[in-house]
């Protein structure tokens, strides 16, 4: 194999940027479960570079799905024909995800807080939202019984805030408790363990509190500290996410997003 | 269809019309909007386009459900009107995926509750009181439990069923089956009426039995713009197109005008949308290929 | 088959070798007799005869179960030995059908009970105090708990699966699936090794993912005498005269001198056995007929 | 149709007048759990007869059989081939009985008390049996669940006993409270109606308690006295069963059990 060529940071999209950065925090992982969208494109690129192994459980009930063509919908017939099981959504999330089958969620999030707690339910009061969002899902029950979470959203001021309007996923909690709560109520996942945005990786430090990585190419420290509203703790040594290789580039416009459906 | 409906659906009811992003009867959410059915509860996991379609058109009262939207595309916008701000006035009854599976399983099962290991943590068992905890009688193992959902009726829409109602689908399973074994009553849509002697060849491939089912309505293309696994794609344009719709109030009653109240039933819908569009939607083939059961005598 | 059971099967394991009346795998059952395993916890709804001859060898310390005996027969006369009067030694956990089913499903979800309406006014819980009351959080209904059941080993014999044991079964399901989830390790026995090719034609088909499976032996009748839909009938005959045998502990040794520890492994058991005695057992022929999961790109 | 011809008593066996006892109390009934054996003819000679809509669901998860020949075990596969449904047990058990939809269950006994409560786990002290019966099975949750149980034995006075050594599926409880436990309880099935044995048959009164209701052929009220070992209550008009009409015996001889595997 040929060392990867360096590509220029012009060369590519945010959407993009966060694909690659997500399909390599996969390295190592063997059962990711997915939704549909950028995640889906993530894992897909994961299981044909450093993740070869990958096991995809779909949400819809398919478990070595094969899709023929990039799935529209989170449910779309392509990745039932040729999958090596269908099952019913009892069967996947009581034996899959219940039944501790999976090691990486992914959730998207409207809002998100330091500790990785997230929202999609409602932006202002329950019962009467200036935003009704789409509500859970399987996003809880992900969040408790995944192995690990990552999470996949676009940061500005409003999606990482100081307090979350509605706690629909639990994150690390309060933080430095939030592991002591997850292995006191026996929850089979160690919440979240990274998330990347268009301007960045985080993780996670012992407190439970999210912690910037890394910037991508081009982003500066006050890019991100403008888009979120509380003052990011920050590595020691920050560094520049690796721009996507000409390979990863490949794989996602010319095979896994032909029509640039979610990249562009 | 109109009949089915008409025996089965009345005023205040509790509708599921299930299948997840697979299946969906939208033919029979489009009778029940002709029929101008009333403060209806609809439980769905995915309310989609045809509750969306079906809270415009004013026949609900009351959602229970656990994610609200157009998958892959953005919001129900319907809905939306109803739901945001001051004059929010359609009642919302809120769980997760795993929860609301849970709710049918109870029902199907005639048990009182059904425990899963969710909600820890979180503001759903505060937003609605009907998710609680409960303790294990095996130590001090603390879950969450959900009630048993027991629809009125339960409409499931499956490639094919025989005469009596023996039900068979291949692909997303969804918990079609669950819905169907805790309504009161359910009725099957079928892409293809088929002879008993084509399920008994495959009894394993039956997931709904006559026993439950009160109608069998015959209706070729009633999912779409949803799918049905070798039958036809998903029309993934009417799902986009949906968003600008439904918008805006005027335009989602002059679509409803033209594609609901305007034809007399499915027949009509599919002439309109016509062979082209239609034919589009059909995927090559993909064979399960056959197993032996074994004729013992 | 011997490196999978010396692989996955320890002395002091709980071992579950499912399957109601179809699909019971005699051969992983033979096998862990030759190979003098002890101290097993053997957990099966009904222990039926390969449950007999295990005890009857000398493997279990202890037997969960729902129902116990030789079905259409009479009793299990090993189990009985050592289970009547002063001397009974192994012991015994014991549920209903319904609580076995239960007890798996709650393993494979990692639920720490599993609801039923069962065992009221019964003596079933006096008898086994891990079946307990437990009251629903709606109400005042008050229903049976029972416990989790994981075995350490679940051994599953199946019509067919391919090299990364993605397992398809029809006819009788009993309960495989759910044992199979509970499970720390599961081995797959197959009556035919298929390319994975023939596995994704029919998705809905696959009963145990590869995710979950150890290892996968090929071992063609090694249900017999229980049988395999499609594949060979129940030899009712040798569960008639198991009933002779097993009445006798010296005859029941003897028989296993014969069939067990006089055989190398299944090949030669079949090789006793003979082609006339097997092919008399093969049905007529009953295909499922194929559907189309459609082709989509 | 001609009237059926007499048949002398002579001319049919103890578990032929069983079956077709069982089968007549079947008129009216719509679902039925099967198990095998008497219960299996009982219920394939009713669907011929007098209740041809009668629809049977097998314990080991069969919907609407149609066996090519006499089912020899409880899973036998012709019961699978050319059936409508096959379903998991989990299914069977949790949507089919619990769920509601059984109408009629059949149920053997080692002992069976003058309330209908039914013993086949151990004869003796539980922990030290003097004999080791096969246990619940199904029975237990049959007998809760399905709306009516049917309960088909020989008759002795080791079987028919003043007390039961242990309560596997409760009938009526102590009699008369039987009724008011099963509603405060929530239990779906009103116990059992019917006990048919190789002497006569039996049905419940008011107050839960076995009455004889008609000797079979040939029978005397000192014959069952004999073989029980209570006093038993007596209808006021005890008539004789009326014999099998020979389409019965040609029905269970020619079509359902042409071995006689379970009726000679």
């Amino acid at each position: 194999m040929s060392p990867p060529e360096p590509v220029e940071a012009a060369d590519f999209s945010a959407s993009e940027m966060m694909i690659v950065a997500a399909a390599r925090e996969l390295a190592g992982r063997h059962v990711c479960f997915v939704g549909v969208g950028l995640p889906n494109i993530a894992v897909n690129l994961a299981k044909l570079t450093v993740a070869t192994d990958l096991e995809l459980v779909y949400e819809a009930g398919v478990f070595g799905a094969r899709p023929a063509r990039l799935p529209l919908s989170i449910g779309d017939p392509t990745i039932v024909t040729r999958a090596t099981a269908v099952t019913s959504m009892f069967e996947l999330f009581g034996f899959y995800l219940q039944g501790g089958l999976i090691d990486v969620g992914f959730l998207g999030a409207a809002q998100i807080d330091r500790f990785g707690n997230i929202n999609s339910t409602v932006i202002g009061d329950y019962a009467h939202p200036t935003t009704r969002l789409p509500g859970s899902g399987g996003a809880c029950e992900i969040a408790i019984n995944a192995r690990e979470v990552f999470v996949i959203m676009r940061q500005s001021r409003r999606s990482f805030v100081q307090r979350i309007d509605f706690r629909t996923s639990p994150g690390n909690l309060g933080g430095a408790d939030g592991a002591r709560i997850r292995r006191e109520q026996g929850w089979l996942g160690a919440g979240p363990s990274v998330v990347i945005t268009d301007l960045g990786v985080y993780h996670f430090d012992a407190g439970g509190v999210m912690r910037l990585d890394s910037l991508h190419p081009g982003v500066t420290l006050e890019d991100v500290q403008g888009k979120m509203a509380w003052q990011p703790a920050v590595a020691d040594r920050l560094i520049e996410t690796a721009p996507p290789t000409a390979e990863e580039l490949r794989l996602v416009r010319d095979v896994l997003d032909t029509e640039g459906i979610y990249t562009r | 269809m109109a009949e089915a409906i008409a025996g089965s659906v009345h005023d205040g009811d509790t509708v599921a019309i299930e299948g997840f992003t697979h299946l969906i009867s939208f033919a029979a959410g489009h009778e029940i909007i002709r029929q101008h059915k009333r403060d209806l509860t609809l439980a769905r996991l995915t309310p989609d386009l045809i509750y969306d379609q079906m809270v415009g058109a004013g026949v609900a009262r009351k959602l229970i459900f656990s994610w609200l939207g157009n998958p892959g595309v953005g919001g129900l916008h319907a809905v939306r009107r109803v739901t945001e701000g001051a004059s929010a006035s359609l009642e919302l009854e809120e769980y997760s995926h795993f929860g609301m599976v849970g709710r049918y399983t109870a029902g199907a099962m005639n048990l009182p509750f059904f425990p899963l290991r969710s909600y820890f943590e979180t503001d759903l068992p505060v937003a609605n009181p009907l998710i609680r905890p409960i303790r294990s009688p095996y130590g001090d193992d603390l879950v969450y439990a959900v009630p048993p959902l027991e629809p009125d009726v339960a409409i499931i829409h499956a490639q094919r069923a025989d005469e009596q109602g023996n039900t068979q689908i291949w692909g997303l399973l969804g918990c079609q089956k669950e819905a169907a074994f805790a309504a009161q009553r359910v009725i099957v849509v079928v892409e293809e009426l088929v002879s008993e002697d084509v399920i008994r060849a495959d009894p394993n491939r039956t997931v709904i039995p006559g026993l439950i089912v009160e109608a069998v309505v015959v209706e070729p293309f009633g999912a779409h713009p949803s799918y049905a696994q070798g039958h036809y794609d998903r029309d993934n344009r009417f799902y986009i197109e949906w968003d600008a719709i439904s918008r805006d109030a005027d335009l989602l009653e002059q679509w409803l005008d033209e594609w609901v109240y305007g034809v007399a039933g499915r027949a009509e819908y599919r002439d309109k949308l016509g062979d082209e569009r239609l034919d589009a939607l059909r995927p090559g083939s993909s064979p399960s290929g056959s197993v032996d059961y074994g004729d013992y005598r």
